[in-house]
């Protein structure tokens, strides 16, 4: 009962806040969330870690003819990401406390639907649940991004939709065939992941077009659009600079994590010798995406385009580990998963604060922040640290355990991966030194033009109004975040140092699983515990 | 020869009785009256009863298997299905005409006499078990149909588009009918099991009824608007009244589906000889995918929108019907058009319902700008057409989705992943064009003030219900698929 | 006291201190602050005291002191703990950093007294404190990594602490990404030796290579050292990539004592010391580190001599001086790199001190041309000043001299060292007393060439009294470490107490039998060098004012390259730098927006153009449609007539 | 050469020939000409080929289903010409015209 309550208590939150007048939806909101962030944290005490088994099991008939169910179970490895999606949710509406103030109920409404949907995706054990859950959750994210975004959202939007529904289809198809491969190899059909891991599915080494490596690409391609992997990324910059804040931080932190967890519940263990014989394409497209994604963050004049090409930078990282194939690289993979939760949505949420306040996002309009609002300032350094994997934050951790699994995997991609550290530091450095250090810039009550010009493409584009000598506007201008902004960043501040000190308090819950993914690659089991 | 019929197939046919009896008493009391209009409210309770009379005689028929009239007319699980789809179709856009703006008030009688006589003729259809019969039903709806268009307020483009489905319609029936002559000089009779029987064994050596086959199958693919007999679907389906467009890319579908399916059963596809057929046919599904979703893809009217979009539906239905027809698993083909007959009624008959409430005049043709800022104005009619387009798309939970995925099961399963493919890759074009009425609603505001209308309740429910439908035959697809399956059984 | 408590409050205590001055960040006095983090670190060098005096009381062998306080990863056969060890390296290090901290904690009491923030400055300072100490007191090299980044981070924030002005913010940041490319190299090295040996403890790796090393290829550890050892170039600015240090100079001058001179800079040399007995069985790794260690000796020895900035000559000489002990590392005098990197912490630390005496006098002035005459207005800094002066060039018996004698001297006997090199350390040991006496002219003797509104006064007895500390450690801190040579003839014949100290933990490579003779000629060559230097300096910039400026016109070309750094600087904007931002321009705007995009939105368009096609063709002429059909049904009957 | 009996002894095959040349006219009546009345002819044409074909094939198998297939298409053929006739008078009373090219504003 503890997953379905997990899973659809959200519903049930969104038609409460259907019903609630509109005074009292934001607190009711938190209240809820943080209700089930709570009710998450008895899995703490539910889950056995030591186990590497599918736990707390449900599976209920739903469509028993194609041997579909209802059928929903926690493991080491999905274990995280629920906890994930449910502590973000308190710290999202928070965050949107005044980020949001058009359709509130509406927002909230979707953002609860939307917890459900990406719960829903960590639980599912059954591939056709697991398929709705994924696509289901495609249409909250479609209207936050599209109600509540920026100026291009529809476009923005579209892409968003039709680059993630593109993927998935194949999926669907992918996942028919082996729901057919289930009848004819076990004998009755089913959907059920634990059984998908019982097919020997056919596989030629060399051979393009063997069903293993099909049926691979299909998955992975469903996947990699999610993640998103190079090349297939560029609907995430557009996605994440018009999604509103809370969208942004949604997006980032647990629903490119879907892409993620899909290849290791479904890529990885479904299809072992495709999964090796492409691990390489993998490896090297992540690497790829990594330098790729820092180079081009590097360069842009947008700070959220920039944390979001940082994301393509960490997903790399991600991808690498996860198909290094080795404990260190999934271990360091998972790992960073919540990481890059942790710490790119503080990072939206920071930016978001700041948007709020001054209403531009250019690097070029700000500089000497550090000096008016220092500890707005203090978070995003220390989110920065943990973003460029300073050790004793959390980013360290996974990063480091991602790059001695890429590197015992090749040589070559683990090296250049390495450069990776090196260009995560130079563009975020560089942007906080433009942002906070310097002399102030034009929204941080300077002059409008203190030699940043040259830096932004877009600079004093669209903010003819800060030109025209009102500078008495932004210099009046409080950029200093206030209480309630401090205990959204407070928990993931905290977090940040907690994993990155003690990561057994987290890797722990899902070393069992992840060992077990490892060492039994090639013959993957999962025991159903009931 | 002994004529053989009793009182058992007069209840057979009871709901075809019903709904004509009940079709033509409005019609005689309009007559009575002097040619008065009599209150359409009256005239819809009348209709009602007839639908839901017709609903309540067929209901015993379920789960039956025999011939009426001396095998004129079969009564068995497709029959009753798709007896149950038209009607609940007819209902839904008898509702729908009474609240449109394009039927005039005028002539509501005579628009109800028509649309419930179409429904006979679908009826007709469904039930055939001879291929007079079928071509009986056939021009009998159709008939009603292109009056039924011509009778719109609108004047201009609705009278081009009946005309234009007249001769096109008339056009392809005398293809299937000379087709039918074949048939029957080949086979020595029209009755449908005889045909079916010898099917297999003529298509292998007879060339005339191969051509008569085919051309009887080319009568079908019209109805059902499959390239390159798609044409005529856009044009009429924007120029008819939305009710009625409604009720066509409903019930006809369903009829001629349902029809098709009975010919499929035959195993024709099966024949070696036939084989160049079946691969013509994939590729004018593929084409038909291909055709209906990029045709549908820059409109900007939205019933032509939705009309380009029912003929990818159709394409995606037929990747089933090949399926169905291909032999081993056909089963899982049969079901699957089956069950797309029901989602795509319930969630095509939605969208059009939503968009003739919100036609402020008889000639509005809704564009997507018309929309914008509609999720504000209307919150609940906005949230319905959203739910039937998502449906339409193919979005988990709804029912859109699980059609597909019987669909795409079967075709995956009979080895037409091909087909499968490309019902992919249509629907990844769809998305954009499904998706852009949603963002106008949600994301756009309203650049001019938009007609007010008038909301009528009776459609609002209409629509609300068919849009929660959407959504509890998603979530509940198995119950009805176990119904589609018992439907079909006994066919396949 | 049990020494796992000890560590813990070694380490605790400037963490506590960060923790006191980061909570009131905002306050402005600089007196609690400084008080309060003086403390910390001053209880962090008690209990470095108590650790070490812990440590001698135990036998040779067996000095060292662990405690893990936790397992920080544990991940397949990856197990690192939060483990400290105190050994006699770590030790040396220990006292260094607390004990120099100290004194440099206390003279920045004076020194920031006016600034803004200061409880933010000792914040960062204690923060780089526990780094530092984390760093060289891991017992893995992942802990050591732990305090690497964090000294660098630190490094970063106190660079650009005064980030108000865009260049030292940059400083910092080149400072940190400068550094996180050795730090790429470090992790390389770290994996290699990680999935060589399957250790990445200390104790494991030096008790296992030896052992295997016999028996398996040595390419690995020698990658493993190479890519270490750019790890070192970044931390302890060797070429190539010790460019951000004299742009460090950014920061606040008791900074620059602390962490570019005293302690940071030289965790490289401490990270080399510390794996000498792996190191060498890589001989061809320990080439390199010592030609990289020579060549920056003298690269950064003569850019020293033609800087103005007073702190940037400072700068480039650590750069020199950190030269020097990679050239003893690379020839396996790695007692003697532990051994300069410790008077080189006194003399330098106290030379940076009293530059900042000196800014400080001079009203935040840094150009030595503006100089001049100082040692009337401030006798205490010019007095202490001297002892490092002289401690620098290497005249006996200051503490550099020993240290850099015993390199040399190793150069020249070593196996590992030639000729050539002890020609580049003593070339570079005489351009240091030409360039240091050159400080020593240009700053406190001759004229006094600054305004009349500039009234130098001495610095408050906070900041004096650790320049007093550091001079006299200047003048004997070198005593422990006589070499045997010179011990023969001393009275009471001294050993070399510091060599005897580190043996067992370093590495040792077999040497010659030693020639007295030889050393004892080299040790008159390298001290006459240094005088050499001295007296051209002081003939140059005293007895001669124009001399400098008609050389400099002479050399032309050659002079302009070296005042220009030889333009190292604007090679890496140009042929890296700039090409890296353009490229990454390039590939945003042209593969992501004109590629990948494209490509998306060609999908979109060929729909796009399929859609007007439908169009055309969907003509809305009756009879066309007609004809579709017509031809429909045709072509379907030919195809299934002429193939069925 | 044929023999005259061929050629005087009409059978099935004749009358199908027929029967397909007089579809022919109907369907190139339909695809060519403009008046839309004369569209409507070209229907009826067709339909009328396909009763001859119905009666030959009847006539050929012996069996009265084509018979009774004639007697229905007839039917049927007379409510079409009703309709199309009907709706014709509707667009030219409409438009006063009734040439099928001033229909074609539903496009695209």
């Amino acid at each position: 009962m503890l997953l379905s309550l997990l899973i659809f208590l959200p519903v049930l939150f969104a038609l409460i806040v259907a019903m609630l007048p509109e005074k009292v939806i934001r607190p009711a909101s938190l209240l809820m969330s943080l209700l089930h962030f709570a009710l998450s944290l008895v899995l703490f005490y539910r889950f056995n870690p030591s186990s590497a088994g599918l736990q707390l099991i449900e599976k209920t008939p739903w469509l028993p003819t194609f041997g579909v169910n209802y059928f929903v179970g926690i493991d080491g490895i999905s274990f995280w990401l629920v906890i994930l999606s449910t502590f973000l949710t308190p710290l999202v509406v928070l965050g949107s406390w005044t980020a949001i103030t058009e359709k509130i109920r509406s927002f909230h409404i979707c953002l609860f639907l939307l917890s459900s949907a990406m719960i829903g995706t960590f639980l599912a054990l059954d591939a056709i649940l697991f398929y709705a859950f994924f696509e289901a959750s495609l249409i909250p994210m479609y209207f936050m991004v599209g109600v509540w975004g920026g100026a291009r959202r529809l476009y923005a939007t579209m892409k968003f939709f039709i680059y993630t529904m593109a993927g998935s289809l194949f999926m669907l198809v992918a996942i028919i065939a082996l729901i057919f491969m289930t009848q004819e190899q076990l004998g009755t059909m089913s959907a059920s992941i634990p059984d998908f891991y019982k097919l020997q599915i056919p596989f030629v080494a060399g051979d393009l077009l063997n069903t293993q490596t099909i049926l691979f690409f299909a998955f992975a391609l469903a996947f990699a659009i999610k993640v998103p992997m190079f090349p297939v990324h560029t609907w995430l910059p557009d996605a994440h600079v018009e999604a509103p804040t809370p969208g942004s931080v949604i997006l980032a932190a647990v629903m490119l994590k879907m892409g993620t967890y899909g290849f290791l519940r479904f890529v990885l263990p479904i299809f072992p010798l495709a999964a090796e014989y492409w691990a390489w394409l993998f490896m090297l497209l992540g690497v790829i995406g990594i330098i790729y994604g820092a180079l081009v963050a590097m360069v842009q004049p947008d700070i959220k385009k920039l944390v979001a090409y940082s994301s393509v930078s960490h997903m790399g990282y991600v991808m690498l580990g996860i198909f290094a194939l080795n404990i260190y690289g999934v271990t360091g993979g998972l790992y960073q998963m919540l990481n890059h939760g942790i710490s790119t949505g503080a990072l939206f949420l920071l930016v978001g604060m700041l948007y709020e306040r001054t209403h531009s996002r250019q690097i070029a309009d700000y500089g000497g922040l550090a000096k008016v609002a220092p500890i707005y300032t203090i978070a995003f350094i220390i989110v920065t640290f943990s973003s460029i994997a300073v050790p004793l934050t959390n980013g360290f951790i996974g990063e480091f355990l991602i790059l001695l699994g890429g590197f015992e995997a090749n040589k070559i991609f683990g090296g250049f991966a390495v450069l990776g550290v090196i260009l995560g530091a130079v563009y975020m450095l560089w942007a906080v030194k433009r942002i906070f250090f310097g002399a102030p810039g034009k929204l941080v009550g300077g002059g409008g033009d203190t030699g940043h010009g040259g830096h932004g493409v877009h600079a004093g584009h669209g903010h003819g109004h800060a030109a025209h000598g009102s500078h008495d506007d932004h210099s009046g201008l409080d950029l200093e975040i206030g209480a309630r902004e401090m205990f959204v960043l407070a928990p993931l501040v905290i977090l940040i140092f907690w994993m990155g000190l003690f990561p057994s308090d987290f890797l722990n819950w899902s070393k069992a699983s992840l060992d077990h993914l490892v060492q039994n690659r090639t013959n993957y089991q999962l025991n159903v515990e009931e | 020869m002994e004529i053989q019929f009793g009182l058992i197939d007069f209840l057979l046919v009871a709901p075809a009785v019903a709904l004509f009896v009940m079709s033509c008493v409005p019609l005689l009391i309009k007559v009575m009256r002097g040619n008065q209009e009599q209150n359409t409210m009256a005239t819809l309770v009348y209709a009602y009863t007839g639908v839901f009379a017709a609903m309540g005689f067929c209901l015993p028929t379920i789960g039956a298997t025999r011939t009426a009239f001396e095998g004129a007319l079969v009564f068995d699980g497709v029959s009753a299905f798709a007896t149950i789809v038209i009607l609940f179709c007819t209902a839904v856009a008898l509702t729908f005409a009474r609240d449109s703006q394009s039927t005039n008030p005028k002539q509501f009688t005579e628009t109800v006499f028509l649309m419930m006589n179409a429904a006979v003729g679908m009826l007709t259809m469904v039930w055939a078990n001879d291929l007079i019969i079928v071509f009986v039903g056939l021009e009998l709806f159709s008939l009603c149909l292109y009056m039924m268009i011509a009778m719109s307020l609108e004047e201009k483009v609705s009278k081009e588009a009946a005309f234009k489905y007249f001769i096109l319609g008339s056009f392809a029936s005398a293809l299937m009918l000379y087709g039918i002559s074949f048939i029957y000089g080949t086979v020595g009779s029209t009755y449908l099991p005889e045909l079916l029987s010898s099917t297999q064994n003529l298509l292998a050596t007879n060339r005339l009824f191969l051509l008569g086959f085919v051309l009887l199958i080319v009568g079908l693919l019209f109805k059902a608007a499959v390239f390159p007999f798609h044409a005529w679907a856009p044009d009429v389906y924007q120029g008819a009244p939305t009710p009625l467009t409604a009720f066509m890319a409903t019930g006809v579908k369903a009829a001629t589906l349902a029809f098709f399916l009975r010919l499929v059963a035959s195993q024709a596809f099966t024949v070696e000889r036939f084989w160049p057929f079946v691969d013509v046919m994939q590729w004018m599904i593929v084409l038909t995918i291909l055709i209906g979703n990029v045709g549908a893809f820059r409109q900007r009217s939205l019933k032509r929108m939705l009309a380009y979009s029912s003929i990818a539906h159709s394409g995606y239905v037929m990747i089933g019907m090949i399926a169905a027809g291909i032999g081993g698993a056909s089963m899982l083909g049969a079901t699957g058009v089956m069950f797309y007959i029901v989602s795509y009624a319930i969630m095509t008959i939605g969208a059009f319902g939503v968009l003739h409430m919100l036609e402020p005049r008889p000639d509005s043709d809704l564009t997507v700008e018309d929309l914008r800022g509609l999720a504000a104005r209307k919150p609940w009619l906005a949230l319905a057409l959203t739910v039937l387009l998502l449906s339409l798309t193919g979005i988990p939970p709804t029912v859109g989705f699980f059609g597909k995925f019987f669909l795409f099961s079967a075709a995956v399963k009979q080895g037409l992943i091909w087909l499968a493919v490309w019902g992919v890759i249509g629907s990844i074009i769809s998305v954009y064009y499904y998706l852009r009425p949603v963002v106008a609603m949600y994301m756009e505001e309203p650049v001019i003030a938009p007609a007010q209308v008038n909301m009528r309740p009776l459609s609002y429910f209409a629509v609300s219900f068919l849009a929660l439908l959407v959504l509890v035959f998603g979530i509940a697809s198995e119950p009805l698929y176990q119904v589609v399956l018992a439907s079909v059984a006994k066919v396949f | 006291m049990n020494h796992a408590i000890l560590i813990l409050t070694l380490l605790i205590a400037p963490l506590l201190g960060f923790a006191f001055n980061g909570l009131r960040f905002r306050s402005h006095n600089a007196y609690l602050a400084g008080s309060v983090a003086t403390a910390a670190s001053f209880i962090s060098f008690l209990c470095s005291l108590a650790l070490f005096f812990q440590l001698k009381d135990l036998p040779p062998e067996a000095r060292h002191l662990t405690s893990r306080f936790f397992d920080w990863i544990v991940v397949g056969d990856l197990r690192v703990p939060f483990g400290f060890t105190v050994d006699q390296i770590s030790a040396i290090m220990i006292l260094i950093i607390t004990g120099v901290g100290s004194l440099i904690h206390l003279f920045s009491i004076g020194y920031m007294s006016h600034d803004e923030r200061p409880s933010k400055y000792f914040a960062y300072l204690n923060l780089f404190l526990f780094n530092m100490l984390v760093l060289v007191l891991g017992d893995n090299l992942l802990i050591t990594f732990v305090g690497w980044e964090g000294v660098g981070l630190c490094s970063y924030l106190l660079i650009g602490f005064w980030f108000s002005d865009p260049a030292k913010a940059a400083a910092g940041m080149k400072a940190f990404v400068t550094n996180r490319i050795g730090d790429a190299g470090f992790l390389i090295g770290m994996f290699i030796l990680f999935f060589t040996y399957g250790t990445l403890t200390y104790s494991d790796l030096l008790q296992l290579i030896p052992q295997v090393v016999e028996s398996t290829w040595t390419g690995p550890l020698t990658l493993a050292f190479l890519f270490l050892f750019i790890g070192a170039t970044g931390k302890s600015a060797q070429i190539p990539l010790y460019v951000w240090l004299p742009d460090a100079m950014a920061g606040p001058t008791p900074v620059s004592a602390l962490i570019h001179a005293a302690t940071m800079v030289t965790a490289g040399v401490y990270l080399f010391v510390r794996l000498s007995p792996a190191l060498i069985f890589a001989p061809h790794a320990m080439e390199v580190i010592a030609w990289t260690g020579a060549a920056t000796a003298l690269v950064a020895a003569t850019i020293g001599i033609t800087q103005w900035d007073i702190k940037k000559i400072l700068a480039y000489s650590t750069v020199s001086q950190l030269g020097y002990m990679f050239l003893a590392v690379g020839v396996g005098a790695f007692g003697a790199a532990q051994f300069h990197l410790m008077t080189h912490a006194f003399f330098k630390a106290l030379m940076f001190l009293g530059s900042g005496s000196v800014i400080h006098a001079m009203h935040e002035e840094q150009d030595v041309r503006k100089m001049g005459g100082l040692r009337k207005y401030l006798p205490i800094t010019h007095f202490t000043f001297v002892l490092g002066w002289l401690a620098i060039i290497g005249i006996p018996p200051f503490a550099g001299f020993f240290s850099k004698d015993e390199i040399l001297w190793q150069a020249f006997s070593s196996p590992h060292g030639s000729k050539a090199l002890w020609f580049v350390g003593a070339l570079t040991a005489a351009c240091t007393a030409f360039y240091m006496t050159r400080l020593m002219a240009l700053t406190f003797w001759g004229k006094s060439r600054f305004g009349k509104d500039v009234h130098p006064h001495e610095s408050p007895p906070s900041m004096t009294i650790p320049l007093m500390v550091l001079g006299l450690l200047s003048v004997i801190g070198g005593w422990v470490g006589i070499p045997h040579v010179l011990g023969a003839v001393l009275p009471g014949h001294p050993s070399n107490l510091f060599e005897g100290w580190l043996k067992p933990v370093i590495g040792h490579v077999a040497h010659h039998e030693p020639n007295v003779i030889m050393e004892w000629a080299l040790m008159g060559v390298s001290v006459s060098l240094a005088g050499l230097g001295a007296w051209f300096a002081y003939h140059n910039y005293l007895v001669q004012p124009n001399l400098p400026k008609a050389v400099a016109a002479k050399l032309g070309p050659v002079y302009r390259a070296v005042a220009n750094k030889y333009y190292v600087d604007e090679f890496y904007d140009r042929f890296l730098i700039n090409p890296l931002i353009a490229t990454s321009k390039a590939i945003w705007l042209y593969i992501d927006v004109n590629v990948i995009d494209k490509v998306t939105y060609f999908a979109g368009d060929l729909v796009s153009g399929l859609a007007s096609f439908a169009k055309t063709v969907q003509n809305g002429k009756t009879q066309s449609y007609a004809l579709y059909m017509a031809l429909g049904v045709a072509i379907i009957m030919t195809f299934v007539m002429w193939r069925g | 050469m044929p023999s005259t009996e061929t050629i005087l002894n009409v059978g099935l095959t004749h009358y199908l020939a027929l029967s397909a040349v007089i579809f022919s006219f109907g369907m190139i009546a339909v695809l060519m000409r403009k008046n839309v009345i004369v569209m409507l002819m070209g229907v009826e044409l067709m339909l009328n080929a396909v009763n001859l074909s119905f009666i030959a094939f009847a006539k050929e198998s012996g069996n009265l289903s084509g018979h009774i297939m004639v007697f229905f298409v007839m039917t049927i053929a007379a409510a079409e010409a009703g309709v199309g006739l009907a709706l014709a008078v509707a667009i030219y009373k409409k438009f006063h015209e009734v040439n099928i090219r001033f229909f074609e504003h539903l496009r695209g």
